[in-house]
């Protein structure tokens, strides 16, 4: 099985592209939730154009997002020179970029996700909430987010997988630096440039694979346990 | 005090109320579809009328022309609802929680421990609603809201998938919140006896409007609201002050204008104020007072008007300060020779009169 | 009519869609054209493309669609050439020699950015000629490779990085980087565009390659900064 | 016929139930989680028993042991839910339409505009669920139901958020399903004059077991199943045989062993078995005939067991091939000397008699 | 305004992208609803295993999706072969082969969409349609279908959006060839081949917005009527 023994750096980028893509999933949560939530359940001027803007990482090819990162995070660009003075940090080029370029790759999806599902958790239930004398900050937490944790699963699913396919926003911002920005696609990329490059390159999309099964599995496992919670599981009754 | 006043339209159906409620518990009325539970929706906050002012106990809770428009958590009124509308995702014990356990200890009123064992909810308390059945659902939603001690309870036929066991454990409770802890409360049914259980002064609605609003007795007097009375075995509701209290026996004596009045053994102090009904049907009427008998009310009084409706043949006895309504069969009229004017006693029985506005 | 259809190197685009835009005109025929990276188009042709005319940017790619014999060998040739140079941000241009005794790590401070070097072919020749000049161990962990040698112009651009090794077609394109130096010819393999005419190719006709080594071709391939071989 | 006999535990509930039931209707009783909703369930194959055979008019809808388990598509057993279960993006016509448009037309029961104009539908025909009131969403559930024309209809109280007029104006159509159209229906509702309208036969499970099934009369004789109908004021139920009518009068005359019975007006014909009832305290006693006095029924018996429930005196009065409760008031024993073995006479008024089991 | 002058071969990129796309969007909404729904409601040996292979294109870098696509489909490939022998035609290299690489693409976020939406239909109103006789086929047409409606327009707009900025995948399969898969983001990135090309690039950046911007616009307002529908929309109530 010489063809799964792994080379040190295969399994750096492996290890990177596991950490990339969880700490990405992490980024956006809480961004993806709320702006799902505002989008499901809030009418304010400029809604359409926010609807709009959150859409943009995928519609556009890869490349340009990940150009427009450099462009503000880069050492020129506006955040990035506030986060050199404020934090001493630049991302550009580093591991935390390749999360930041997928986590905008993936915050569309998160996103629509929590949106479709917030926007089937029943009024009715959060109105009685409410009624009971609860603030709508613990509405929101005890009720809506409970309940719309199969969608925020989903969404977070996708992610995942998002960023673990993420390829061209992240060699665009964060180039392709083994060990520090080199995730499994990049290298994958790299090998399928080279003559006879296939057979590794299939090893490591067997190892991509691995990871998102692993994934893949564990959340289902969480949303099964979410359906199970609110009784639309399996049941027939 | 409860001020009302909102127009509201939703497609074919316009409501337009406008009444100030000043009683403690008010039952309301009305055919499905009258605008009952838009009313309490209104007041909680779940319905946002086109136009109107509400007022609770001084303080403005909407006021469509000044801007105003207290957020529903910050209204403190509980609602039951037809519809259970339980968390699905928590126990029982987490729903009956929920607005109690961040409620300043010194607001709450009950311990959960108390709604537990008076509701039976003791064996639900892990199960997940998607486990309940109808009737369960229902008593937990009206824990949960009871413990959240609002101060104004809205009951939209909360009993309505109950069984009578379960009712009548339940009633005696509702008025003891209404009694000993003074939530006011709104309370919608389609069984009049159950909410004259809890008070006698009504809201009647009807396509939306308010047509009728008072004393349930007084209420009654509307031709359109006592056509539903009517069809309730309702037509005798009576305002009695009881005068003496026989426990050993099981009877109290009532005053009814200037005769007495043998009825159930009442909780009621002596002095006090309280309704009671009883059918037509359950009026008997006699040509001289009868001995021998069980039946211990015999009402001297004169034959009024008589009249059929239906197969049903109903005649006003006029008492001095009453009429009651009885239900004669028709052939008791050549029978008994009964004509308008005619001297009779109205013959009815201790335990056919029912006592309302009073624990059991 | 006629047509071709003609697989090319992105680096190509202008100077082949000027030409092509010639030839359809002159000759009354239909060039189709597809840009993308060597390594795509020459799989594509590997899995039956229907591509008359290949023009690859490194000489791995024909090497490796000969080997397929999936080009015809005799038809091949080397059309372009190109220089590596060594670039800077405009302004932040610094002093090289291009011999081995010479300290390149402590030349500029920063990263220095080309393509991937093991795949994309900058980066290829990128190392090659920092390895002939024995910088490559110094510099090694400082580089950043790039997609491809557009992306690793526009991080030198933005400032991102303080070197770069690019063709010198892109670096002369560019007003916000400067030349360094260009890599002396023995440091790497000659930088090549072989040109072949795909085997099977339904356009038997080859007009079009005769046309690519015109004077006319060559004067728009000068124009654009390549070096004509023919 | 269908014979029901599953074996479920789902948590802490268990049910076995094996009972076969051979009346076109019956009604289906049991405290709030007795399995009620899960017998019904389980019929129209919502639930899945753990273990079990269910056979409807000779045809096995499941047999867990010979692996049969019909779909539910192919029950044809229409059901009204305790939640209406209304499809909440199509109208109310599309909702009544929904088993109707498909049905072979020879299958068809009843007309759309049939059910419209009896459930009162006409108004709403457009609307969507989420503008319907409770009431309104049991009245579309209902036709539905109906409309799909089920070989058996399952109804799960399906009145207990209706007004009393509805109910009153949907019974009489549930009596002539009953009887024009011959669907066979199980009826669960805890108001047992409502199901009593329907039939006399019931099936009480507590539980999750069958305590009883049979005649009603029959069934109360069961002590647990009769303090639930005691709590009901349904202490007197008796099934007399139909002598005579006099429509003039608005009477019939009934016979109850060996006596004659006045009650109201019936449209069942001579000859007729059917069921009556009145409460306890509708029963008056006295130790003479009494004449010049509406109350047309003067029974004569004995006096026989005396007992107090709660603050009610109950005593027996023993007719010749019936017993009778009367509920009197603890000061009536001493003022009539009332003691066992004593003959009485049993005062009931015409119109105190509830009938059961026929149109109204 | 010059910058908003298209040159004709722009104007066939942006007819060409909103072909591809739309295509794309219809090819997969029925398998992918069909998918959706299998994955919500029913259990089968290898369920796992499907679920984990429709999110396979979401997890490899579009590279890899594109050259097995390219390996299938190719003259030598397995379909492409027997399409060409039972159709005469050929995908490869066609705008047929973009609309299918960017399917394959978008087809994750279809099927996770349609699945969270199936998985929230009340079960209880499917049974409550049966018991009155209807056909589960029936049961799915004309209750789950409609009241998923919603989420199945979240999928497809996610499809459509995603069809839009599908790059890597496109080219690897057909080729960036101009009037026949030169989409929008391959006219792009050619533009980013040459110098000078940053303004053009923009112009169709913009262009790739205004797309995706009718689209979701177009959405948005199916989305809000599905769910005026079922009634739960912005009211109060
Ligand atoms: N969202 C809505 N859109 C349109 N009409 C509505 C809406 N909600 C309720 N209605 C209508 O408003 C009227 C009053 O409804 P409401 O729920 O207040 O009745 P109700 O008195 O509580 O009846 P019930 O006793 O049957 O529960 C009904 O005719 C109903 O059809
Ligand atoms: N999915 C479930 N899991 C566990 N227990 C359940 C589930 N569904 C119902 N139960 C339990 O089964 C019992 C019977 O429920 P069922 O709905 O049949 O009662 P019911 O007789 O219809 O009561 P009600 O009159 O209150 O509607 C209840 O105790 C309930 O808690
Ligand atoms: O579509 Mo990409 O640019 O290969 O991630
Ligand atoms: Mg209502
Ligand atoms: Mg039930």
């Amino acid at each position: 099985m010489s063809i799964l023994q792994l080379t040190p750096e295969e399994i750096a980028a492996l290890w990177l592209s596991a950490k990339v893509a969880f700490f990405c999933t992490l980024l956006i949560l809480i961004p993806g939730v709320l702006l799902g939530w505002v989008l499901a359940r809030k009418r304010f001027f400029g809604k359409a154009l926010l609807d709009s803007v959150v859409h943009l990482p995928l519609v556009l090819p890869p490349v340009v997002p990940g150009f427009l990162l450099l462009l503000l995070f880069g050492s020129q660009g506006f955040l990035g020179k506030w986060l050199q003075e404020t934090f001493g940090i630049s991302i550009a080029f580093t591991w935390m970029g390749a999360v930041v370029a997928s986590a905008i790759m993936a915050l569309p999806l998160m996103v629509r996700s929590a949106r479709l599902a917030v926007s089937q958790v029943d009024r009715g239930l959060e109105l009685a909430a409410q009624s009971l004398g609860a603030h709508p900050l613990r509405v929101f937490f005890s009720i809506t987010l409970p309940l719309a944790l199969p969608g925020i699963l989903t969404g977070m699913v996708l992610a995942f997988s998002r960023s673990l396919g993420e390829f061209g926003a992240t060699i665009t911002f964060v180039g392709n630096i083994e060990g520090e920005t080199r995730t499994l696609p990049l290298a994958i990329y790299t090998y399928t440039q080279i003559p006879g490059g296939d057979i590794p390159a299939l090893r490591l999309v067997l190892l991509s694979l691995l990871l998102a099964f692993a994934a893949l599995y564990f959340s289902n496992v969480m949303e099964q346990r979410a359906l199970r919670r609110i009784g639309s599981g399996d049941d027939r009754a | 005090m409860i001020e009302l006043d909102y127009a509201l339209r939703r497609g074919e159906f316009a409501t337009r109320v406008n009444v100030t409620l000043d009683d403690r518990v008010t039952g309301v009325f009305g055919p499905s579809g009258a605008g009952k539970t838009t009313l309490l929706g209104t007041l909680a906050g779940l319905v946002k009328p086109d136009a109107g002012r509400l007022v609770l106990d001084g303080e403005c809770l909407l006021d469509t022309e000044r801007g105003i428009d207290l957020p529903l958590h910050k209204r403190r009124i509980g609602m039951v609802f037809q519809d259970s509308r339980l968390f699905p995702h928590l126990t029982v014990s987490r729903n009956l929680e929920y607005g109690y356990h961040r409620l300043p200890r010194e607001q709450r009123r009950f311990s959960l421990a108390q709604i537990v064992e008076l509701l039976e909810l003791g064996a639900l308390l892990r199960q997940k609603p998607h486990q309940l059945s109808g009737g369960q659902r229902q008593r937990v939603a009206l824990g949960r809201a009871l413990l959240s001690s609002p101060r104004l309870l809205l009951l939209d036929e909360p009993m309505a998938s109950l069984d009578v066991r379960l009712k009548m454990q339940i009633l005696p409770f509702m008025q003891r919140v209404r009694d000993e802890i003074d939530i006011p409360m709104l309370y919608v049914s389609h069984a009049i006896d159950e909410v004259l259980q809890l008070t006698s002064r009504m809201l009647v609605l009807e396509q939306g409007h308010v047509i009728g609003y008072g004393d349930f007795v007084n209420v009654m007097r509307d031709t359109q609201v006592l056509a539903l009375a009517r069809s309730l075995g309702m037509e005798n509701v009576l305002q009695v002050e009881l005068l003496s209290h026989h426990p050993a026996e099981g009877y109290s004596v009532a005053r009814l204008g200037v005769q007495s009045l043998f009825i159930p053994l009442s909780a009621g102090a002596v002095g006090d104020r309280i309704t009671i009904s009883t059918a037509a049907s359950n009026v008997a009427l006699a040509s001289e007072p009868v001995s021998g008998i069980s039946i211990q009310n015999q009402l001297p009084g004169t034959l009024g008007q008589m009249r059929q409706v239906d197969h049903r043949m109903l005649v006003d006895v006029v008492l001095d300060t009453h009429t009651l309504v009885a239900e004669v069969s028709a052939k008791a009229i050549p029978d008994l020779a009964l004509s308008p004017g005619m001297k009779v006693h109205a013959l009815i029985k201790t335990q056919a009169l029912h006592l309302y506005g009073q624990a059991l | 009519e006629d047509k071709v259809t003609v697989f090319a190197a992105a680096s190509l685009t202008n100077a082949l869609a000027d030409i092509s835009a010639a030839y359809e005109k002159e000759k009354e025929a239909k060039v189709t054209q597809s840009y993308a990276a060597s390594s795509a188009l020459a799989k594509q042709i590997e899995n039956g493309a229907p591509a008359d005319i290949f023009i690859s940017a490194d000489t791995k790619w024909m090497d490796y669609l000969q080997d397929k014999k999936r080009i015809e060998a005799a038809s091949r040739s080397n059309l372009l050439g190109n220089k590596v140079v060594l670039i800077a941000p405009k302004g932040r241009g610094f002093k090289v020699d291009f011999n081995a005794g010479f300290d390149f790590a402590k030349a500029f401070d920063g990263r220095l950015c080309t393509g991937d070097v093991e795949a994309v072919p900058i980066g290829i020749y990128a190392k090659q000629a920092l390895g002939n000049l024995n910088w490559w161990n110094s510099v090694k962990t400082r580089i950043v490779g790039a997609q491809d040698v557009r992306a690793a112009l526009a991080f030198v651009a933005r400032g991102e990085c303080a070197a770069g090794i690019v063709y010198e077609t892109d670096a002369k394109v560019s007003d916000k980087v400067e030349i360094v130096g260009v890599f002396p010819q023995e440091t790497h393999t000659p930088v090549v565009y072989p040109v072949a005419r795909v085997a099977g190719a339904k356009n038997a006709d080859s007009a079009f390659l005769t046309y690519l080594k015109s004077p006319f071709a060559a004067d728009i391939f000068r124009k654009y900064g390549f070096t004509p071989l023919f």
